[in-house]
């Protein structure tokens, strides 16, 4: 490279033209994107999956884990939870109940529609404020102030929900997993019965999917749903290999031997008719 | 520049409002707070301010410089920060330790491998916690590859900023393959998040080591290659040489560190002045050159891109077995403690300052930018050169402003 | 150490990799003098200068690198008071230093006094409250407070004012 | 309205393009027939005759006018497209390849995206001079173009000062720049005036004075003129006899132009966009056709002063005539007669049958109708090379224009790797070449020139 040449004025941008040059004719490095698609390693994380089950249905749980994980908070989750039955929200609208009343749009004096609670229905807030003027607003009190709240409205509605999260300062998110997490605190109101259908390739060799048809026609909803009065949840559950000549259809949680479709939708249409209590049969 | 002008209001299109034509200057709306900018912004007779930024081609992200200007000379210049301020570290002690890691990850968006190392390293060494050899292996050959993909950014930034449109395709080039190599080992290509308290999150897997031998059997040809362009071109080293000078005395009381102050003189390298991790059981040198301009910092770049693939070649051959996390809890609750970590980063020495009081949750921690000092030497080394000069002394410091506006 | 031992306010402490000594700010300009061009010393690269709030009490820390020791030397100035935080600048010695003290001015209030630019850095010229404190609550931690209720995130303050006590997190145990 | 307005919208896009057409035809006829029978038409037909012999000097110039006008649009987007594509290869990149055959309708998408933007002044901008400025600019590129030679015979205005006439008309594009700039209201705008005024003015002095060693070996400063003293092998064109001057000018040329490393008027890293900042739009689109407008002329007129301009750079007759070949290939289809009949009727489609048997002999998978497409493909690339050919061999003004051609866009293709390799100069350093160098080098050149060509006259005495 310094050679006598070097000391030529011009020599260096010589060199550098010839360069470009060669480069002119080398091989060309774009990846010709929708023709080509380039190998992307296995360990790749930039994408976040929702995986379904079998019968298509999400298997996220709204646990909210991967939200309260989330360092720079970016995981927003809204919607209704799997079971159909409730609004569940994740995202900066709940955790900061103060930032939203701060906002611009806020401050401006407009009424601005908070879209995510829309849908529920508005509820009478005074035995709520009573309640939690009681509970002095303490977040630690929160398991008596759910049940209180049940107490007084039979079930949990959300804009409860949602009001306790305001006043009392909590998450909503937290809440909301509270009172998941008790199998005494209800979101609908009245008591649903739950049928529980196995669908596993034992049960459906010997019937399980005559049963399920039956029970859906029955129900009026799919796998995962509650039924269009709200009297019937219809739940997958797991026999684990346990059935051994028949499908196994559980009725909150008791197996329900000698099931055939027929019985299936009869069950079905007297816990409809409220007939048939839960545990009765 | 007084006069009212016409324009339509922002708010609603259909409102005309009336508003000085000042707002196109740069003279800030408040009488001055502090000496040096009324200093700054009182104007003698032709001259000028230019307002340099936030939407600027070369100004590296959104840094605002007002340069007071007589012509082409610049006078004197107002850098103006914080138009990327997210305030890391007030969320960084609302979150817990492990929040920390991603949320510095940012920082330092080039190479930010070194950045997340921050709260990593201060929360070890709050731990005293020991850090598995085959982790910090690791850690030293990720940290090589990133610096060496932020150098060869660095010199595509810097022929661009002189008007060379090539350069920096060819540095992309080099970078896109760095950047997948760390993509096959971290699983991201840009923010890695992939170091951990303890150890980092993965092993070195097949993909990435066939991608990193590929590129190590070519990496210094490709080197001498892209010197090839620039180096010698008569025109680049007439800008270059003898532009933001800047001795080894000012250097150190500017508190300049990296390239910017091994370039004058001054063997600072916290790899070798305060060695962490398995540094001192690697053998490289550390490059300097006394020249204090911005060819020379040019040059360190590359004499530093050398050594890193020294550094790279050695810590492959002499990579330990063994688990590469200690075991540490899932909550890491630290006793209350201070403790003071500072690294090498390609910018020079990024530093940690954390406090913990025994939570789960930092109760300080502060984040030590090489590139908020060394911006800070453009203030001495801009007046008496021309605005086409300042934009190249702006890139031979190669700021990064995530780290700067923290 | 011996030449501004007396000054200390608080023991000399070792711990890993570094030596930290306290001082009291008005011993900030000749202590840093003397480790700085003390030939025993030659602390000539200033690796950090940062604020902190306590929650009781202001400090400024600097991390300071010598080529004669393998140790970092942190020299702490302790015993600022919330309402007034005033400290010598050290820019007479580091004009690099000059963006650093901006930058705790901004963040928590502290005055810097002889830096001839002390003003805000990063958040805009009329903001009136100093982030970093530890009575600045961001949102979250409001959410987080029931007792609080709602809550200005931004406070009107100025230097000299004095400040409600700030909530201190739970766990807050050490004596800073 | 509405009567017209329902079939009107059941049209489809062709129809209600063909609908207008079809009712101006039939209008038009009418119209004729009309005139030709009252004998309108032939009267005024006799009156334009005579004007048209008349005012000759007056119709030529304003058709070459319009005529270089239509030709810098397809200049400046093939030399546009030739940056885009060229600039990608030197970067190992593709570059524009989605739009057309290989990217080349690319520019031409570019132009109408242009067209497209709004047309924006910004407030308190000076609006007249900011909206003529890019007129300005765009004209005196094009009218530098009219004395440009591209072939024997093919030149706008062949004036006998044309020299003179093509800096004095390409100068007043930096007045355009300097409008824009200092009409934008714009700091940056200004900056970028200002140089593009202070880059004119240094080196509009060596431009001048390199062309002046060859305007003293030709004696004429006619550019065609020039150019027919060239004629011959390619050891007589200027550059081997002004080698100096060469490089003065065409580094002259590059900063007049404003191409990297000169291009300090718009350099995008240091000023935004210069004295452009402020324009959008088709104003802006004029600026930048206007930039490589320049750069065809500039690189035409280095070809027309050193490099032959359209001779070949060998000279057939003399080898012609030690082989004792003479070509004439001049063919008279017309002296056929009828048989120029028999040969369009017959001969075309025995030939595509003839190039189709091979095809489909050889591609046995190929049914004949495919290898027949294939034959008339090859009918047509053969009969345009043959056709090409014999234009080539038969007039001269082809021959002249493929030359200048190719020479022309070899150097405009220098300017683009130029732009591909080289960083931008400072504006000092800028000044300091152009005064302390070129200029003394052009002197020096003209000095040295005169010295010998006296000396050659006192030899020859």
């Amino acid at each position: 490279m310094s050679g006598p040449l070097a000391k030529l004025p011009g020599w260096g941008i010589a060199k550098g033209m010839l360069f470009t040059l060669y480069r002119f004719f080398s091989p060309k490095v774009t990846v010709q994107y929708p023709e080509v698609v380039q190998e992307i390693s296995p360990k790749h994380r930039g994408r976040l999956i929702l995986l379904y089950d079998e019968a298509g249905n999400l298997k996220c749980e709204t646990c909210f884990q991967c939200a309260m994980a989330c360092p720079i908070e970016i995981i927003d989750m809204g919607g209704v939870d799997t079971k159909n039955r409730y609004h569940v929200h994740w995202g900066p609208a709940e955790q900061y109940a103060e930032r939203r009343e701060e906002s611009p749009l806020r401050r401006s004096g407009r009424p601005v529609p908070d879209r995510s609670f829309q849908a529920w229905r508005s509820i009478d807030l005074g035995p709520l404020d009573r309640i939690l003027v009681e509970e002095d607003y303490d977040p630690r009190r929160m398991l008596r102030i759910l049940e209180r709240t049940q107490q007084a409205y039979d079930h949990l509605p959300v804009a409860a929900l949602q009001h306790i999260s305001h006043a009392t300062g909590a998450w909503y998110s937290e809440i909301y997993g509270v009172a998941t997490s008790y199998p005494h605190l209800r979101f609908e109101p009245g008591r649903v019965a739950e049928i529980g259908i196995c669908r596993c390739p034992t049960c459906v060799m010997l019937g399980a999917g005559r049963v399920r048809q039956a029970l859906e026609e029955a129900l009026a909803t799919e796998v995962g749903g509650v039924s269009p009065d709200g009297a019937v949840r219809l739940t997958g559950v797991e026999c684990g290999g346990e059935s051994q000549n028949e499908p196994l259809v559980a009725l909150d949680g008791q197996t329900q031997p000698g099931m055939t479709a027929d019985r299936a939708r009869e069950l079905a249409t007297s816990l409809r008719a409220g007939t048939a209590r839960p545990g009765a049969a | 520049m007084t006069d009212p002008t016409i324009i339509r209001s922002l708010d609603d299109p259909d409102i005309w409002v009336e508003t000085p034509a000042t707002i196109y200057d740069a003279v800030p709306p408040y009488p001055p707070r502090t000496e040096r900018e009324a200093e700054f912004y009182d104007l003698r007779d032709g001259e000028m301010l230019l307002n340099l930024g936030p939407q600027h081609p070369s100004t590296h992200g959104v840094l605002r410089v007002v340069l007071k200007i007589d012509g082409e000379k610049v006078v004197d210049l107002d850098p103006v920060l914080g138009y990327l301020h997210r305030g890391v570290e007030k969320i960084c002690e609302n979150g817990d330790w492990h929040h920390a890691i991603s949320n510095c990850d940012p920082l330092e968006y080039v190479a930010s491998m070194f950045s997340e190392a921050m709260p990593v390293m201060v929360a070890e060494k709050l731990l005293d916690l020991p850090v598995p050899r085959r982790a910090e292996y690791i850690r030293v050959l990720c940290w090589e590859l990133n610096r060496i993909s932020s150098h060869a950014l660095y010199m595509g930034w810097q022929a661009l900023d002189l008007g060379g449109l090539t350069p920096i395709l060819y540095s992309f080039i080099e970078r896109d393959e760095i950047v997948e190599m760390l993509a096959a080992i971290t699983g991201q290509r840009l923010l890695f998040n992939y170091l951990r308290i303890g150890g980092v999150n993965g092993d070195l897997n097949h993909d990435f080591l066939s991608r990193l031998g590929d590129w190590m059997s070519r990496a210094g040809a490709q080197l001498e290659a892209s010197t090839r362009l620039l180096n010698e071109n008569e025109i680049f080293v007439r800008r270059m040489s003898g532009l933001g000078v800047v001795d080894r005395e000012t250097a150190l009381r500017t508190c300049l560190s990296g390239p910017v102050l091994r370039a004058t003189g001054v063997p600072y390298d916290v790899r070798r002045a305060h060695p962490y991790s398995v540094y001192p059981e690697l053998d490289f040198d550390i490059p300097t050159r006394t020249e204090g301009d911005s060819y020379a910092r040019y040059l360190l770049h590359i004499d530093e891109v050398r050594e890193s693939i020294r550094i790279i070649d050695q810590a492959l051959h002499e990579m330990p077995d063994g688990p590469i996390m200690a075991k540490i809890p899932r909550l890491i609750r630290i006793p209350p403690a201070r403790a003071w970590v500072a690294i090498e980063s390609p910018r020079g020495q990024y530093g940690c300052y954390g406090m913990s009081d025994g939570s789960d949750q930092p109760f300080r921690l502060r984040i030590h930018d090489p590139s908020f000092f060394n911006l800070q030497a453009m203030t001495d080394m801009l007046p008496g050169n021309l605005i086409a000069d300042s934009m190249a002394i702006m890139a031979s410091l190669d700021p990064i402003m995530g780290g700067i506006d923290k | 150490m011996e030449a501004v031992g007396d000054r200390f306010s608080g023991p000399l402490r070792q711990r890993q990799d570094t030596t930290e000594i306290r001082i009291r700010p008005q011993h900030v300009a000749e202590v840093m003098r003397t480790v700085n061009e003390d030939d025993a010393f030659r602390f000539e690269i200033l690796a950090d200068l940062c604020g902190v709030d306590t929650g009781t009490e202001m400090q400024v820390v600097y991390h300071l690198w010598s080529a004669l020791t393998p140790d970092w030397l942190r020299v702490i100035v302790e015993g600022l008071s919330r309402d007034d935080p005033r400290v010598p600048s050290v820019t007479f010695l580091w004009n690099g230093a000059e963006w650093a003290e901006r930058e705790a001015y901004d963040m928590f209030g502290i005055i810097f006094e002889g830096n001839r630019d002390l003003r805000r850095i990063y958040m805009p010229p009329d903001y009136t409250s100093f982030p970093l404190r530890k009575d600045f609550l961001l949102p979250d931690d409001a959410a987080r407070s029931p007792g609080e209720g709602f809550r200005h995130v931004e406070q009107p303050h100025q230097p000299g004012e004095s400040l409600r006590r700030p909530v201190l997190r739970q766990g807050t145990s050490e004596q800073q | 309205m509405s009567v017209l307005s329902r079939p009107w919208n059941r049209l489809t896009v062709g129809g209600k393009i063909l609908l207008p057409l079809l009712a101006l035809v039939v209008l038009l006829t009418v119209l004729l027939m009309v005139g030709w029978l009252t004998g309108l038409i032939p009267a005024l037909i006799g009156l334009g005759a005579t004007v048209i012999t008349d005012n000759i000097d007056i119709l030529r110039f304003v058709a070459a006018v319009t005529a270089i006008l239509l030709f810098t649009v397809p200049t400046a987007f093939v030399i546009i497209f030739m940056e885009m594509k060229f600039i990608a290869f030197i970067n190992l990149r593709v570059g524009p390849n989605r739009t057309g055959p290989w990217g080349t309708l690319s520019s031409v998408f570019h132009g109408f995206k242009v067209l497209a933007k709004e047309d924006f002044t910004p407030t308190g901008a000076d609006t007249p001079v900011f909206t003529l400025a890019p007129v300005v600019t765009y004209l005196a590129a094009v009218l530098g173009l009219l004395v440009i030679p591209f072939a024997p015979g093919l030149v706008g205005l062949d004036m006998n000062i044309g020299l003179l006439y093509f800096f004095a008309v390409s100068g007043l594009s930096v007045v355009g720049l300097m409008m824009g700039g200092w009409s934008s209201y714009n700091k940056y705008s200004l900056i970028g005036g200002l140089r593009a005024a202070a880059q004119a003015i240094s080196y509009e002095l060596p431009l001048l004075l390199a062309p002046v060693g060859v305007v003293m070996l030709a004696g004429t400063l006619s550019l065609n003129q020039i150019v027919i003293n060239q004629a011959g092998w390619f050891w007589d064109w200027y550059v081997f006899q002004q080698p100096l001057a060469f490089l003065v000018f065409f580094i002259a040329a590059t900063a007049e132009g404003n191409r990297t490393p000169f291009d300090l008027t718009e350099a995008d890293s240091e000023i935004v966009a210069g004295f452009a900042t402020e324009y959008s739009g088709m104003r802006f689109g004029f600026f930048f056709f206007a930039e490589y407008v320049n750069v065809f002329i500039l690189s035409a007129l280095t070809v027309i002063l050193f490099l032959g301009g359209w001779n070949a750079p060998i000279d057939p007759a003399p080898i012609l005539q030690f082989l004792n070949v003479t070509i004439n290939p001049a063919l008279d289809p017309g002296s056929l007669g009828m048989g120029l009949l028999f040969v369009l009727g017959l001969g075309v489609p025995l030939l595509i049958l003839l190039l189709a048997l091979p095809v489909w002999m050889l591609k046995s998978d190929w049914s004949f109708p495919k290898s027949l497409v294939v034959a008339f493909i090859l009918f047509n690339v053969i009969g345009a090379g043959l056709a090409g050919v014999w234009l080539f061999l038969s007039f001269e003004v082809v021959v002249g224009l493929v030359w200048f051609t190719i020479k022309t866009f070899t150097l405009a293709f220098v300017f683009v790797w130029m732009r591909g390799t080289l960083p931008r100069v400072r504006i000092d350093q800028l000044m300091g070449w152009a005064w302390k160098w070129l200029v003394e080098i052009a002197l020096l050149n003209i000095f040295l020139t005169a010295g010998a060509i006296l000396l050659l006259q006192e030899l020859a005495r």
